[in-house]
């Protein structure tokens, strides 16, 4: 792959635990890499599968959903629906030739801010390595 | 002026806050106060709590009217219209009475201005010192400008002068002057000396001349009096005691009376400490013991200074106090030795227990890696001690701690949860304490599933081995071997001790203290103190766990609301009423976009014209205005100004931290006249912190400034979708309470809601009220439960606002949180009735069991029999030779899933009875694990020193009960220390059965409520919501759900009451701005979002055939709109268009 | 084992037969009609029809080899709320999976329906039917169709060629034409209680259903091995997003493919609401970045997001390849997608009521893989 | 130790049982922890485990007490009265022990005894151990004519290094006040 090659990531993260780490990775200064682009969603469980297809189709190299702990959603069980979305997803879009990897769920608690700086940061290399989303160079939306 | 509050509430851990809030939801304005620079308590340093390991706090804030509070994790920060947060501060002084109590706080200042500070972490990283880190449990070190919580919100720097070199290096590094040393000041700070001895004056005059502070000097007595008579400014007045006309006390009055605001140091001399001190106690600052030495002098006064200057009081005026001090951690380094000697305490493989939990945590030393924190070496296997502190004579801790147990088993787990079940986890303990709701199943999780070692022993200490790495301990055996093994780490399971300076604290507020140094409390009111209108909240009173502490919180944030409403606190003050705000749904998105650049750091990280530009011409931008400083009031000022210059109706502010804006949002909205939710606030500075590439690399600059570009562009589609619109929708409250259950807890509960003026209507199945309690006739601490409930029920029964129905039963249960129709069977006929709240309090009776010769031989009864019979005198102590009893005694293989928790408190009840009544009895108690959290502890001890025998017994050798002639048990039981057989003939075999909650399979189809795998009723969250349902408006409280002693009891009922009058007080419940809808012309009615509410807040409503939304009910969690596969159901804020275009915006300006 | 009866064939064949044991059915007392294909346009083809006059069902064929549109939608319509009556209605396997999952989601009800289920030898799509059928009677090309796929040699739709239930499941009767001699008798099993007591009442001859089985067998595993090749095909057609992107490059948006989905039971597509209707900046900006936009836009978002709604509920009945204007494989796509996420979530279609649709439950301990730990 | 407890008191006269009352107090609140075994440096000499005597004490078998050597083991060193956690004076149960086995013990107690006696007895007449004194009236007390002789050996070899000093005055009576005071505070005179 092209060493030019700068990945985008679009995080869904929610709101009560992994959007308290991302800050929290903010304000700690812990480095982070600028390819992130972060969507505040009220938890897990209300992103729509359309959403990643969506941003995959509009030019994200990858997805990250990330949310609170099982156990730890503050809606009780959202993140245990968005893990079946997820699965969902990780078994439809590798039929086209979207690598598995581009879609990521984590669990990232809220005073996790190094998970978060970590988790994306190896995120970002992983799909540096994996190279560009096929839709960067498409004219589909 | 005094500002007015309905309650204090003294500090801000997990009891203050769920008081505070719960106070606040009812309408109540509250000071929270901390002497920490944060909130949290200990929580802020747990990152996991038990039985679910996880943390939830957030589950605490209001469900109700969820726009006048944050909503963000809980730990970070907390924000709510009707409550006022000070930190680092204290309580003065303290006068007055119940409902007017006059309150002066003291405010340490952090000497940082929180509205410049940008948490740039210049400051620390130039600070020299380094002390060690609180929030890190002394793990970590920090500088002495530093930020307390990592995650804190506000989260600016601050000063510890205490430990501050006065370098001031922070103040020539921040970047914004945000650090105010009060240079300048010095200058006018008159500082008066009355002092004769002429050496010193010399002394202070060469000392202190680069200070610049101007000095007077006083030979006399009569001189400092007539230069404070005079006009001079002072800041300091310091106190001689070797003035010859006048003795210090005299000065120091006059000092009192001419300027009663001048700060007075007193200069003792060698050997008069004691009456320096005592000159402190009327009102000097503090006192310094000469000679003085001339750096540690100077340093002292300028600190001295810089906190007179920048230290505020804060007057105040309540109604009604709450303290919730929580506790401090018992450590080994409070010992005289520190810790070593016994403990190991310096070595690095020892920790205390909330060391531990640092070290597993993210924010922690480590990262979360499980090595040891000295030295980094791996861990394999690890030793936790329990009691260390707890249970403890020797160090006036005859207590029982109550978290430990629990607490130990938790660090096990998350050890083996963080190394994949490697690490060997051994807690070493006397009985294992798992009496709460869940917790012996967790006990058996851990040991049954996760192989956690439980060892039943005390290892007196710890001895590290030569090789310098591993720790040995020894320990005594069942079979009284002596064992060693080595551990890599050893964890203190430390107990709780009254935090610090309590004493002080107790007489700045006027409340007495117990035999241990906690609050005192009162029977049957564990929320009151000795003085009226003064509240014990969360485990300031008794060490707690966080279910019991938040439930204790509910019971004092009861008793203070009954205060503030029986006072009539804050009648005469107006809340400002919600303003209406222009529907702009229909006009084309105009968005006003302030840019804060204020901050050097931003504008050397991006160009701060390129971006305004490029924001210029994102679709539906009308304005990017530049200012200087969102944050201080001319940049407010500024964006106000174009705001209403240019009429957008969306704005956008640019700045960092934009948590702490939330609140500033809404009075901005009500300035320019647009709803706040049309606002938003986004962070652009992080962005340019990026340390990842050079400042000045142009490649880098680029990159920042397509992330600040992105980060705003995002938030303007974001807004453009947002619709905060929508018709109004309330409910209109029926103010009075159904309370089911006529047992302690239902008529404490339906008092306290009573009492506030609603109206109760009390149904109980039986004939006549007062449940299980009734059966008791003497308590440990020798108060009196039969008198204490006959008088509750003439309360109850006399009471204007209940009415009880007796012999009935809820039949019907309809509506939702603030308006319930339900119908009661009665005799009498059936009644129909409207109310806001319901409240279940069910109760439990004594688990009937049939074996070992209960109701076959006499000479069987339960503890509750045996209580009643020495009680009413059918049995004689005095004719009495032996007694056996046999704890947590089931019928054969009935697993013993959960602790009934009054059983040993009933057992030790009747031995210390007996005792008493007869000494030469012989008692024989058979037990597992004896369950006295807290104080009851003290009463095991007197058990066991009045000489009841206490045999332990596990699943192997648990006792066999046969029968001798004249009924006479024979029982066979094994002695584990003599390790021998032992059989017992007692006169009598008193049992305990345990609680059984009662039967409510009916009332949970009626209320639509759940129970437990045990049959108690589930709560919503065992931690943060522990007595409300999942469902709104219906509460429980008692034995129904779980078993409890009669004093927890009545706090469980009146938190419950607490929340149910947080409805009953409200008119209406307006509706939220994030809440569900249902488009119903798209709306096929699969149900699917009905299945994917997890607050049951959606019905399909047969006759008009759609989905209807309870928006009470709703949370705006957006599972439903994520399973509607078109999109029928929307989440308002969070539309699938405006989200399309957020993908698009946030998209668009690839990496 | 239930009861199995025979509908004997007298000298006028099969289809009158069958009309004959239909209108016995509705002759019964607890019956008010009967939904089933009907030649009722002369040429036309058979549709889907409510007859509660037992004389109408002179047009009825059951066995045409025909399938205009999938009739578990038609079914959910008869079924949502009370029509105070009990129907029954004569189904191809893949109706009834698509019914059951309809009724999953709410869009119908078991509790007045009596389902009358017919072993399906497949069916032609609409071109192909026509082409069938010529200017001949529509019955005798019915029993045309019969003996030539006895034979072996019919071309029956693609979706019918790779469907491996041809044996209805979860009916209360069966018709078991499968491996029946057509000239002597047909099988009918009664397959639930309900199915039993209405069979019962009729005072059918027993026996047995002989050589069904195997001939089901047969053809399970003849078109296992055809969808096989289809699925390898189609995989190969669409690896790639380009791949896919040329695979339904000539969608234009029509949605007659949902249309035509018996289990895409929205209203209203997402993609035909507001959510969708893209504002003229947008369509400039989203050119703009990548110098072309293709229009009409959203196809390849539209039929991914599809799959992420419908996949798991797909029966394969194959009607959305037939409603395509454009002749896009639209059945071997979404097939191919289905096997993977059904077989993932070990769901499927139609296999059960209890089996709750997999994205409406869940487990808190289950896909621990799909979790990352990068750290 | 077999055998079932069938009767937990141990029949004794009402001395004992006093005597036994005052144990049962001073020890009735231990909770078997243990701390106190693991914590005596004298641990592997005793029969029975200080734990277990206490437990002991709590079911009256005083008999059996007084037929173990434990009690004359302990050195009074202190140390698990200063790691109890239920604070109890163990120490001065253990004394208590060693008086009630000299007061009212038999035979065996007494010869257990005897040792503890000479080295107490020397230390008041001496206000320290001399060597040959404690042994001296060690044989006396044990009135067994033959036990000298099984000391030779040894006497002869701690005798070759220096190990034993002749009597010498030294301190000799300066502790006989602390004795007297004692004595008169546990009641003896």
């Amino acid at each position: 792959m092209s060493q030019e090659f700068e990945p985008t990531i679009l995080a869904f993260v929610c709101n009560w635990c992994t959007y308290t780490a991302a800050d929290l990775a903010g304000t700690s200064r812990m480095v982070q890499q600028p390819n992130l682009r972060l969507v505040r969603m009220m938890c897990t469980g209300m992103v729509d599968p359309k959403y990643i297809v969506k941003s995959l189709l509009s030019g994200a190299d990858g997805v990250l959903v990330s949310g609170c702990h099982p156990g730890d959603c503050h809606y009780i069980n959202g993140n245990y629906k968005a893990r079946r979305r997820v699965k969902l997803l990780n078994e439809i879009l590798p039929q086209f030739g979207i690598e598995k990897e581009r879609v990521k769920l984590t669990w990232v608690g809220a005073s996790e801010g190094n998970e978060f700086a970590a988790t994306v940061n190896n995120f970002i290399n992983e799909i540096r390595e994996l190279g560009p989303m096929e839709a960067r160079s498409m004219a589909v939306v | 002026m005094r500002k007015q509050y309905g309650a204090l509430v003294v500090g801000a851990g997990i009891g203050g806050i769920r008081a505070a809030l719960d106070l606040a939801v009812t309408g109540h304005k509250v000071a929270l106060i901390d002497r920490r620079p944060s909130h949290g308590g200990i929580l802020a340093q747990l990152d996991h709590q038990f039985p679910t390991d996880h943390c939830g706090m957030c589950r605490m804030l209001p469900l109700m009217s969820r726009d006048s509070s944050s909503q963000f994790c809980l730990r970070k920060g907390l924000f709510h219209d009707n409550i006022d947060i000070y930190l680092s501060t204290e309580v003065g002084e303290m006068e007055g009475e119940p409902g007017k109590y006059l309150v002066s706080l003291k405010r340490k200042s952090t000497l940082i201005d929180p509205t410049k500070c940008v948490s740039c972490g210049l400051c620390s990283e130039v600070c020299p010192v380094r002390v060690p880190s609180e929030f890190n449990a002394g793990l970590t070190e920090r500088a002495a400008v530093y930020l307390p919580v990592p995650y804190a919100i506000p989260n600016h720097y601050v000063i510890d002068l205490d430990n501050c070199q006065r370098c001031w290096k922070c103040h020539e590094a921040c970047p914004t002057g945000a650090i105010d040393f009060k240079f300048e000041e010095r200058k006018d700070f008159h500082i008066l000396v009355a002092d004769r001895d002429p050496e010193l004056a010399e002394f202070m005059r060469g000392e202190l001349e680069e200070q610049n502070f101007p000095l007077h000097f006083a030979a006399s007595g009569q001189e400092a009096v007539d230069a404070l008579a005079s006009d001079e400014s002072f800041g300091l007045l310091m106190i001689g005691m070797n003035l010859n006309d006048m003795d210090a006390e005299r000065l120091l009055t006059r000092s009192r009376e001419l300027r009663p605001d001048l700060a007075v140091v007193v200069m003792a001399d060698k050997g008069s400490e004691g009456a320096a001190s005592d000159l402190v106690m009327q009102g000097a600052r503090e006192y310094l013991v000469k000679p003085f030495k001339g750096k540690r002098f100077v340093a002292w006064l300028d600190k001295l200074y810089m906190r007179i200057l920048s230290d505020t009081t804060e007057e105040l005026e309540v109604g009604a106090v709450v303290l919730a001090g929580g506790f401090d951690c018992y450590s080994p380094a409070m010992d005289p030795e520190g810790g070593n000697d016994i403990w190991a305490y310096d070595h690095p493989g020892v920790l205390t227990a909330v060391e531990f939990e640092r070290l597993m945590s993210g924010t922690g030393p480590t990262g979360g890696m499980l090595v040891r924190p000295g030295d980094g070496r791996p861990v394999k296997r690890i030793a936790w001690i329990q009691c260390v502190g707890s249970r403890d004579a020797q160090k006036n801790a005859d207590f029982c701690s109550g978290i430990c147990c629990m607490f130990s088993i938790k660090e096990a787990l998350l050890a083996k949860r963080l190394t994949g079940g490697e690490v060997e986890t051994s807690i070493f303990y006397m009985d294992m304490r798992a009496s709460g709701k869940g917790y012996q199943r967790y006990r058996m999780n851990a040991e049954k599933e996760k192989g956690v070692r439980f060892v039943r022993s005390r290892p007196h200490t710890i001895m590290p081995m030569d090789d310098g790495h591993t720790l040995r301990l020894d320990y005594l055996s069942d079979a009284g071997e002596l064992l060693s093994e080595e551990f890599d780490m050893v964890v203190l399971a430390a107990g709780a001790r009254p935090p610090k300076e309590t004493d002080r604290f107790a007489l700045t507020m006027g409340v007495d203290l117990n035999q241990w140094g906690f609050v005192d409390t009162q029977p049957y009111s564990p929320e009151k103190t000795s003085k009226v209108g003064v509240f014990a909240a969360g485990a300031f009173g008794e060490p707690r766990d966080i279910s019991e502490s938040v439930i204790q919180a509910g019971a004092a944030a009861q008793a203070a609301s009954r205060i503030i409403k029986a006072y009539d606190v804050l009648a005469g003050i107006e809340t400002e009423p919600e303003p209406e705000y222009p529907d702009v749904s229909r006009e084309p998105a105009r968005t006003l976009v302030a840019l804060c650049a204020s901050c050097p750091t931003l504008e050397q990280a991006v160009d701060i014209e390129t971006v305004s530009r490029r924001m210029g011409d994102v679709h539906s931008v009308c304005r990017v205005v530049p200012v200087g400083g969102a944050c201080t009031p001319q940049g407010w000022k500024d964006i106000e100004e174009a705001a209403l210059e240019f009429k957008p109706n969306r704005v956008l502010i640019g700045a960092c931290m934009p948590y702490a804006y939330i609140p500033r949002l809404k009075e901005l909205g009500r300035t320019i006249g647009l709803n706040p939710a049309l606002m938003d606030v986004v962070d652009i500075y992080t962005a340019s912190f990026n340390t990842a590439c050079g400042i000045g690399d142009a490649d880098c600059k680029e990159k920042a400034e397509k992330e600040v570009y992105s980060n705003l562009s995002t938030a303007v589609a974001r807004l453009q979708g947002a619709d905060p619109s929508g018709p109004a929708v309330t409910v209109d409250v029926a103010r009075s309470a159904l309370v089911v259950g006529g047992g302690l807890a239902g008529m404490t509960a339906a008092m306290a809601i009573a009492d506030q003026g609603y109206g109760v209507c009390l149904v109980e199945t039986e004939e006549a009220l007062g449940g299980t309690a009734m059966r008791l006739h003497t308590q440990l601490d020798g108060s009196d439960p039969r008198k204490f409930m006959e008088e509750l029920i003439a309360q109850v029964e006399k009471h204007p606002n209940i009415k009880v129905f007796t012999d009935s039963r809820v039949v019907l249960s309809r509506g939702s949180a603030g308006r319930f129709r339900s119908a009661i069977a009665s005799p009498r006929g059936v009644f129909q009735l409207e109310h806001g709240v319901s409240v279940l309090a069910t109760g439990g009776h004594e688990a009937k069991v049939y074996e070992s010769g209960l109701c076959v031989h006499k000479t069987v009864m339960t503890h509750l029999a045996l209580e009643e019979q020495l009680a009413t005198g059918q049995l004689d102590a005095g004719a009495i030779k032996s007694v056996a009893m046999i704890q947590c005694w089931r019928n054969e293989g009935e697993e013993r899933t959960f602790c009934s928790k009054v059983c040993c408190p009933e057992m030790l009840k009747n031995v210390l009875n007996l005792k008493q009544r007869n000494p030469d009895i012989d008692i024989y108690v058979f037990y597992r694990d004896i369950m006295t959290q807290g104080f009851l502890e003290t009463y095991y001890t007197q058990a066991r020193q009045a000489g009841a025998i206490f045999i332990r017994y596990d699943d192997e050798t648990a006792p066999k009960v046969t029968f001798g002639e004249d009924h006479q048990p024979v029982i066979a039981g094994f002695d584990p220390i003599l390790n021998r057989r032992i059989e017992i003939r007692p006169d009598i075999l008193s049992l305990s059965s345990g609680i059984e909650p009662n039967d409510v399979e009916e009332l949970q189809e009626v209320f639509d409520v759940a129970v437990d795998e045990d049959g108690f009723y589930q709560e919503a969250d065992f931690k943060w919501r522990p007595v409300d349902f999942l469902k709104q408006g219906v509460f429980a409280c008692g034995i129904g759900l779980a078993p409890r002693r009669m004093d927890e009891t009545i706090s469980s009922a009146k938190a419950a009451a607490q929340r149910a009058l947080r409805i009953l007080n409200a008119e209406t419940i307006a509706r939220e701005t994030v809440v569900a809808t249902v488009r119903h012309s798209l709306c096929s009615l699969c149900q699917a979002c009905i299945a994917a509410c997890p607050y049951g807040a959606r019905v399909l409503d047969m006759d008009q055939e759609k989905i209807v939304v309870d928006e009470i009910l709703c949370q705006g969690c957006g599972s439903c709109a994520a399973v509607c596969p078109n999109s029928a159901t929307v989440l308002t804020g969070f539309h699938d268009a405006p989200m399309m275009s957020v993908i698009d915006a946030a998209l668009e300006e690839p990496a | 084992m239930a009861t199995t009866a025979k509908i004997q064939i007298d000298g006028s064949g099969p289809i009158p037969a069958l009309q004959g044991f239909l209108r016995g059915l509705l002759e019964n007392e607890t019956l008010g009609g009967i939904m089933v294909p009907v030649h009722l346009f002369g040429k036309g083809l058979p549709m889907p029809t409510l007859v509660t006059d037992p004389e109408q069902l002179s047009g009825a064929d059951p066995l045409a080899p025909a399938f205009p549109m999938n009739s578990a939608k038609l079914l959910s319509r008869l079924t949502r709320g009370q029509s105070g009556e009990r129907i029954a209605a004569v189904m191809r396997p893949c109706e009834i999976r698509a019914f059951v999952e309809l009724v999953k989601l709410n869009q119908g009800s078991m509790d007045d329906i009596i389902l009358v289920g017919m072993d399906c030898m497949g069916a032609f799509d609409n071109v192909a039917y026509k082409q069938f059928l010529g200017d001949d009677e529509p019955f005798e090309k019915t029993m045309e169709f019969y003996k030539m796929s006895a034979n072996g040699g019919v071309d029956i739709a693609p979706a019918c060629k790779a469907c491996e239930y041809p044996a209805p499941a979860n009916a209360d009767i069966v018709i078991g034409v499968a491996g029946a001699d057509l000239s002597d008798h047909i099988p009918v099993m009664a397959t639930s209680p309900r199915g039993e007591s209405l069979l019962n009442g009729l005072g059918l001859p027993e026996t047995s259903a002989a050589g069904r089985d195997e001939a089901l067998e047969a053809m399970v595993a003849k078109r296992t091995a055809t969808r096989d090749e289809m699925f390898e095909r189609t995989r190969a057609a669409t690896g790639t997003l380009s791949d896919l992107s040329e695979y339904l490059s000539a969608c234009v948006n029509c949605y007659n493919c949902r249309v035509a989905c018996p289990v895409c039971y929205c209203k209203e597509c997402v993609f035909n609401t507001d959510v969708f209707e893209h504002k003229p900046w947008q369509y400039m900006g989203w050119a703009k970045r990548k110098g072309s936009l293709k229009m009409p836009t959203d196809t390849v978002f539209y039929h991914l997001t599809r799959m992420a709604h419908m996949s798991m509920a797909c029966v394969g009945c194959g009607q959305c390849s037939n409603a395509c204007p454009n002749d896009i494989p639209v059945m071997e796509l979404f097939r191919t997608v289905a096997a993977r996420t059904q077989e993932s979530f070990d769901y499927v279609p139609g296999r059960s009521l209890d089996e709750a649709p997999p994205l409406s439950v869940f487990k808190e301990d289950e896909f621990q893989e799909t979790v990352s730990h990068m750290v | 130790m077999s055998g079932a407890v069938r009767k937990t008191w141990s029949p004794a006269s009402e001395e004992y049982q006093a005597i036994l009352g005052g144990l049962r107090e001073t020890v009735g609140a231990c909770m078997q922890c243990g701390t106190c075994t693991a914590s005596c440096p004298n641990w592997h000499a005793m029969d029975v485990t200080p734990r277990a005597m206490w437990r002991m004490i709590q079911f009256g078998m005083l008999d059996e007490i007084l037929a173990s050597r434990t009690f004359w083991m302990c050195s009074a060193c202190y140390m698990c009265t200063l790691r109890c956690p239920r604070g109890l004076k163990l120490t001065s149960a253990m004394a208590a022990l060693k008086r009630l086995a000299r007061v009212d013990g038999n035979a065996e107690a007494r010869r257990s005894g005897a040792f503890y006696e000479a080295f107490m007895d020397d230390v008041e007449a001496h206000g320290r151990v001399q060597e040959t004194g404690i042994m001296q009236r060690y044989f006396l007390k044990r009135k067994n004519p033959a036990l000298p002789l099984s000391f030779l050996p040894l006497g002869v070899k701690m005798l070759r290094k220096g190990k034993i000093h002749l009597p010498s005055k030294g301190q000799g009576g300066v502790l006989m006040p602390m004795f007297a005071k004692a004595r008169e505070m546990e009641g003896w005179t």
